[in-house]
């Protein structure tokens, strides 16, 4: 497998040995800023078309087609305009948290992105405690959200953010309960290390029973986090016009539309990594030569094959079901979900201390 | 005991109904797409012969229509789409007869209700089935509907 | 240079209605004559501009179940890249106003007009929106929408088929590639003091 | 090292919302009329004041939420080295396991769970 | 049982008059006793209002009313009047039926009849400092210019009442008091299914109330027809409710033939019956996918245009049109059915059997909309009678109010079809009546297709048609109710007074019965079932 960090680190000793050390380090802040920019633009868009082909594909059309070849260029032409859009001054409303509001979402969703492991020695931030991590700055989000809605000084808006602020914090439960499953499991809680222990296979076909059920639970909280359908709530086209960003415009609207879809990717590639084995590739004990050929695929493959795989799941959910009404949303979390979650986590124990798993 | 026997029970049926929603919607997924492609398949578009597009003045190879200008399409008409303009003159035998200058007609208020159709004695006007009419400038919907120059069809 | 000709993929610029006056807008806009790199820049921004017209979800009567039909399979107004419609008018591009407004509801579509954000652009959809329609003898009924708020594009129908939906989209993309974004673009209204 | 990554991760978020609501600033074409900064309410001037006392239901949930996100948080040490402890990691967090479920459960029998 | 004695019996200075539908003249101070007596008398128990008429006849304004027997099934009209125009004022029978409270607010509207005891008299379609009142016959159509000034909506209201001595005094009643957060929902909002607006009093949630406020499409279509000739009204039934095109031309029609006693050949009312029913399954497909959409699924709601565009082919293919259709004129139908017609519609029903299995896989058996629809908004027997909900949503609950089966016309007497009746009388019992009539519909339209006779599609008619003096009321079951037709005329080319049943309006009028104590997103779910067209609503 390929060792991404053969070439940071080689790169980083070519520059120290040009130039003094703090500048060099600055450099590959700047690089590593302007790669994190890039995937981050980049998946939004491929997300973005990714969602339009789908869902059209689901509903019998077949979706953007005029815009470039297949509608490719479509998401340009979207971020073209959006980026041009006004972006409107409103009155009563309260300013600073009006304006705060976008960058605390987008930097909740960033900090998040930074998080993935997208191949071997290809991880932005790898802390010990990276699960943890994960959970505190995508917890962030809510905070923005909860700004937009109340700052916006709009009824639609307040309900909304209300509505989001219940809902994230319930299902956060729900997502803790998983990464303890996986907590419990591997042993550790940094994301690199969790992804080399499931080198001799993925975590859903070692943990089996416990993995599986809390790899479902898992993309069914996750799906909430994200405020997707048919969790929708904050938004609810068809009850709260937009929802708490009913208010924004323009670019400032499109942060938030980013941010969902990053949201999406974080939770589809945070499943990849903890459940179906990170940039680790399918390996068949037993088959070498199976197992060779699969070691070629280098690992960014894998784990965007897996990521975006799980987002297809999450879209087809998307577009299939029903939209909850709030209390039967918290009910859902809090009499199914996390009861489950928290059964599983009992079942994860077990399995591990008497070694059930394979 | 029995609750706790509910709360699985509604818990596995629920769980079944959206299985078998995921399985339609990936079943649709694969299916062949209706789309119809507008713009590309204009020229294999096929429209209804009987639906009302536009109001048109069919003219004949010489140039000629059938109107007579008698305006029972004017009068039947609800809300004042068709004005028509006519002028008497005096044919060769001294008697007066009204001929057609401007059929005007309002395609931005126009309701394709028929009755204008239904009216005209002569067969003079009928509805055709374009479609293309969105224009930018409000005055370009009042049409002329009898071209320039022509004549009514002289009947025997 | 000549005047440009704003191109729809299928479709010739000699087949479209309505020419003239979109020749007759490009000529007031070239009068000042046009700067090339400003012109480029231009023609990349209302590119973008044209092809992401989001619609607000606003429909009073007939026309608006043709909007939704549009919407769906058959006609499917996301190849254009028009399918997402924003209920909020903070972040959409266009009002198509399908159907009749009325005396008591020319204030609300007013005022969703006022709080679009700029660029923004006005769809009259049928014949209610364009002049009145089946009501110009009405004492409750606004005669066509231009007597409230500046209308781009009139498509005339009762109600419109989906196909002329779509035509009528293409001919809003026509008026928008052709206008100066950077020449300032639907700047018409001052602050006030 | 991952403390500066984290720097630049988050001075990359602001930098992107902040260079791009300045472009969105600069080029963007602007009107201006008394009705355009009022609040949306479908097209109707609103009534009274949006900021209100909300209802007690969601605070319930947020109360909740902080006892259970608490405990979660307490378990996540534990998690790391139960495998290699074994049986008796298990018996050592049992009684905090045991009051957490019992917490859920009472809170479920009250009806805290629903509301109507 | 005499219907005429027992009438005079209780009011003996009634009179009445024969030209067309019997109609009993009630003077206006005994009638209010009259009402009640009819309507709680065992053996006349007149529960149903179908239709409330505001006239004004020249010298006296009035009102007239349609009354109906849901036990019996026996109707009578009964009118009464006020000789005052300046200060017009006649009783409310809002407490005898919850039906009267929408429609006297619009008769008071049009015509400035202050009803006594009535809780809420304040306009209904037109804005609060409208001058004058339109429908009366010498309104200055040029009194109200074009106000842009954005409209206040008043808190108070105001309600007469009779005191002690026997004058009338103004009451001030409260709707939202200042504490209470109210939130506007529409006129322009995704879910109100066009531009009405409900200010809902929230708590939390919560549904306190809500006030439905009509009239952003009110189009004045009821006095329009006043200046026009019954072939020209004919086109602006089509505009009203626009998903049941078909049958509100068919009411029309149906009414002006009856009254001029034209025979109508058989195979126009097989065309007609099979239309109708197209029709019918054409709304009752935009109503499964506009709830699926309101409910927060698109996909089901493009399933749901992806099949209706069949029928619209089909409409289309026929009558020229998709969704106005300008299909049935007087005495007969515009033009015969396409040759291609009777092997189109045979195609596209087993197709339509066929995938109708998949709307139910999708959406009627997902467990969330079960949670969403089933108990939810409840509408008992009583209220639906009382509010005069036809259609779905008065079978939905138990109430058996199908026109295709109490007064049968066109072929509906000669076909066999079931009328489908829930008891439960929510959302979802809504949503399944109308389900489940698709099929009814369909075997309606399979048992006539094959037997189209042959023969004119169109009586001649002469070009000017006038109507025999005389007031006269039809009604047909359109997709969502029972919509009729009430014209008064004086054997004139113009209709004196044409006024439609608005199937919608007693909807709207429930709304605020049915959501009390539900959430924000019941709202949006009840309102999908409950199916209104809002230009049927403010016409």
């Amino acid at each position: 497998m390929f060792d991404f960090s053969v070439v940071s680190s080689w790169i980083h000793q070519f520059l120290t040995s040009v130039m003094p050390e703090g500048l060099a380090i600055f450099l590959e802040c700047l690089v590593v800023g302007v790669c994190i920019l890039a995937a981050y633009a980049v998946i939004a868009m491929i997300l973005i078309y990714m969602e339009r082909k789908i869902c059209a594909w689901f509903q019998c059309r077949i979706g953007p087609d005029r815009v470039g070849k297949f509608g490719l260029l479509q998401l340009f032409a979207d971020v073209i305009k959006m980026l041009i859009k006004e972006i409107v001054e409103l009155k009563n409303t309260d300013k600073f948290l009006h304006a705060l509001a976008p960058y605390i979402v987008i930097l909740s969703s960033i900090l998040a992105f930074a998080c993935l492991p997208i191949n071997k020695g290809m991880e932005i931030l790898d802390f010990n405690i990276g699960v943890v991590f994960l959970v505190a700055v995508s917890s962030l989000g809510v905070i923005g959200i909860l700004l937009a809605g109340w700052s916006s000084n709009s009824k639609y808006t307040m309900i909304g953010a209300m509505r989001s602020g219940a809902q994230i914090i319930s299902y956060e439960l729900s997502i803790g309960m998983c990464l303890l499953a996986v907590a419990i499991f591997t042993g550790t809680l940094q994301f690199s290390e969790i992804v080399a222990f499931q080198a001799d296979g993925w975590l859903i076909f070692k943990g089996h029973i416990p993995a599986v059920i809390a790899f479902i639970v898992y993309l069914i909280a996750g799906n909430a986090e994200t405020n997707r359908g048919p969790f929708d709530m904050p938004e609810a086209e068809s009850e709260l016009t937009a929802g708490y960003h009913t208010e924004y415009s323009g670019m400032h609207f499109g942060f938030f539309y980013l941010s969902e879809y990053l949201n999406m990717f974080i939770i589809a590639g945070v499943a990849a990594t903890i459940f179906l084995g990170g940039w680790m590739p399918l390996h068949i004990s037993g088959l070498e030569g199976f197992n060779a050929i699969m070691d070629y695929i280098p690992g960014f493959v894998w784990f965007f094959g897996k990521a975006f795989f799980v987002v297809f799941l999450l879209m087809w959910m998307r577009w299939t079901f029903v939209r909850l009404r709030i209390d039967q949303l918290l009910k859902f979390e809090w009499k199914i979900l996390l009861p489950i979650g928290l059964f599983n986590l009992v079942l994860m124990i077990l399995v591990v201390v008497f070694k059930l798993h394979f | 005991m029995n609750n706790f026997c509910k709360y699985f029970d509604s818990f596995f049926r629920g769980l079944k109904t959206l299985l078998v929603g995921l399985k339609t919607t990936i079943k649709v997924f694969f299916r062949k797409k209706i789309t119809e492609k507008y713009p590309e398949n204009r020229a294999t578009l096929k429209i209804s012969d009987r639906f009302r597009g536009t109001l048109t003045m069919p003219h004949d190879e010489n140039n000629q229509h059938n109107c007579v200008a008698c305006g029972l399409c004017q009068n039947a008409c609800p809300n004042g789409t068709i004005t028509v303009h006519f002028e008497t003159v005096e044919n060769e035998e001294g008697k007066k007869t009204k001929v057609l200058t401007n059929y005007e007609y309002d395609l931005g208020t126009c309701i394709f209700c028929q009755l204008c159709v239904n009216a005209c004695p002569h067969n003079a006007i009928t509805f055709e089935n374009s479609f293309e009419h969105a224009v930018f400038n409000r005055e370009k919907l009042v049409k002329k509907l009898n071209r320039d120059g022509s004549t009514v069809v002289n009947k025997k | 240079m000549g005047l440009k000709k704003p191109k729809i993929k299928s479709i010739k610029y000699e087949e479209f209605q309505d020419n003239e006056s979109l020749e007759k807008m490009a000529a007031e806009l070239n009068a000042n004559g046009a700067n090339v790199i400003l012109g480029a820049v231009d023609d990349v921004i209302n590119w973008g501009r044209a092809n992401s017209p989001w619609s607000l979800t606003f429909a009073t009567s007939c026309c608006g179940i043709e909007f939704m039909a549009i919407g769906a399979a058959r006609y499917d107004m996301a190849r254009f890249g028009f399918e997402v419609t924003r209920p909020s008018p903070r972040q959409a591009d266009l009002i198509m106003v399908c159907g009749t407004i009325t005396h008591r509801m020319a204030p609300v579509l007013k005022r969703l007009y006022d709080q679009m954000a700029e660029p923004k652009y006005v769809v009259a959809v049928g014949g209610c929106a364009v002049g009145g329609g089946p009501f110009t003898k009405s004492y409750h009924v606004v005669q066509g929408v231009d007597k409230i708020i500046p209308v781009d594009v009139y498509l005339p129908g009762c109600p419109p088929r989906p196909e002329a939906f779509l035509y009528s989209m293409m001919q809003l993309q026509r008026k928008i590639k052709l206008q100066k974004f950077l020449g300032g673009v639907n700047r018409k209204e001052k602050k006030q003091k | 090292m991952n403390f500066i990554l984290l720097i630049t991760a988050v001075l990359t978020a602001f930098a992107l919302v902040f260079a791009a609501y300045w472009i969105a600033k600069l080029l963007s074409p602007r009107s201006y009329n008394p009705q355009k900064g009022e609040v949306y309410e479908c097209g109707i001037p609103t009534r009274g004041k949006s900021w209100m006392q909300f209802r007690v239901g969601y605070y319930l949930f947020a109360v909740l939420f902080l006892i259970f996100d608490v405990e979660t948080v307490f378990l996540f040490p534990w998690a790391v080295v139960v495998r290699d402890l074994g049986v008796d990691a298990i018996i050592s967090v049992l009684f905090f396991f045991i009051v957490l479920v019992g917490g859920l459960a009472y809170a479920w029998k009250k009806g805290a769970l629903t509301w109507d | 049982m005499d219907l005429k004695k027992r009438i005079l019996e209780i009011a003996p200075e009634t009179q009445f008059v024969e030209q067309g539908d019997i109609k009993a003249i009630v003077p206006s101070s005994s009638f209010y006793a009259l009402a009640k007596k009819l309507k709680e008398d065992e053996d006349t128990s007149f529960d149903f209002l179908l239709s409330l008429t505001g006239m004004d006849f020249g010298d006296s304004l009035g009102v007239i009313y349609h009354l109906e027997s849901t036990k019996y099934g026996h109707t009578c009209v009964l009118q009464t009047s006020t000789t005052n125009r300046e200060n017009p004022e006649l009783y409310s029978v809002c407490d005898l039926w919850k039906t009267a409270n929408f429609n006297e607010r619009e008769v008071y509207d049009f015509f400035g009849i202050r009803f006594i005891n009535h809780p809420d008299m304040r306009r209904l379609f037109l804005r609060d400092e409208w001058n004058g009142y339109p429908f009366r016959k010498d309104y200055d159509m040029d009194s109200n210019p074009l106000n842009m000034t954005n409209e206040v909506t008043e808190d108070k209201t105001t309600e007469l009442t009779i005191d002690a001595e026997g004058n009338v005094i103004e009451k001030e009643n409260t709707l939202f008091d200042d504490k209470e957060y109210v939130i506007n929902i529409g006129p322009q909002h995704p879910s109100t299914h066009g531009v009405l607006r409900f200010r809902t009093s929230l708590q939390g949630e919560i549904i306190k109330k809500i006030e439905p406020y009509c009239g952003y499409i009110h189009r004045g279509i009821e006095k329009m027809n006043e200046n026009l000739t019954y072939p020209q009204t004919l086109a602006l039934t089509d505009r009203l409710d626009y998903l049941s095109a078909h049958q509100n031309r068919h009411a029309l029609c149906m009414l002006i033939e009856k009254a001029l006693g034209v025979e109508i050949p058989e195979r126009v009312q097989y065309i007609r019956t099979i239309m109708d029913e197209l029709q019918r399954i054409d709304s009752h497909i935009l109503f499964y996918s506009c709830l699926a959409m309101d409910m927060g699924a698109i996909t089901p709601f493009t399933y749901g245009f992806r099949d209706r565009e069949m029928i619209l082919d089909i409409f289309e293919q026929t009558t020229g049109g998709r969704l106005i259709q300008n299909y049935n004129v007087v005495g007969g139908v515009q033009a015969d059915i396409h040759p291609d017609f009777v092997n189109s519609v045979k195609k596209f029903i087993p197709y339509f059997r066929n995938i109708l299995k998949e709307y139910h896989d999708i959406f009627t058996g997902n467990v969330i909309v079960h949670q969403r629809l089933k108990g939810v908004g409840v509408l008992s027997k009583e209220d639906a009678i009382s509010f005069g909900t036809t259609g779905g949503t008065g079978r939905a609950s138990g109430w058996a109010c199908d026109t295709r089966k109490r007064k049968p016309y066109a072929m509906y007497d000669k076909v066999d079809f079931k009328e489908i009746v829930y008891t439960e009388g929510d959302s979802f019992a809504r949503y399944m009546v109308r389900m489940d009539e698709m099929l009814e519909s369909m075997k309606i339209i399979e048992q006539l297709i094959d037997n189209i006779p042959e023969g004119a599609y169109q009586v001649k008619m002469k070009p000017i048609i006038k109507v025999p003096e005389g007031s006269y009321f039809t009604s047909v079951e359109s997709s969502r109710g029972e919509f009729g037709v009430f014209l008064e005329s004086k054997g004139d080319k113009y209709p004196y007074r044409l006024k439609y049943r608005s199937t919608g309006l007693p909807l709207v009028a429930a709304v605020d019965t049915i959501t009390k104590g539900g959430k924000i997103a019941d709202l949006i779910a009840i309102g999908g079932t409950l199916d209104y067209v809002i230009p049927d609503i403010d016409r």
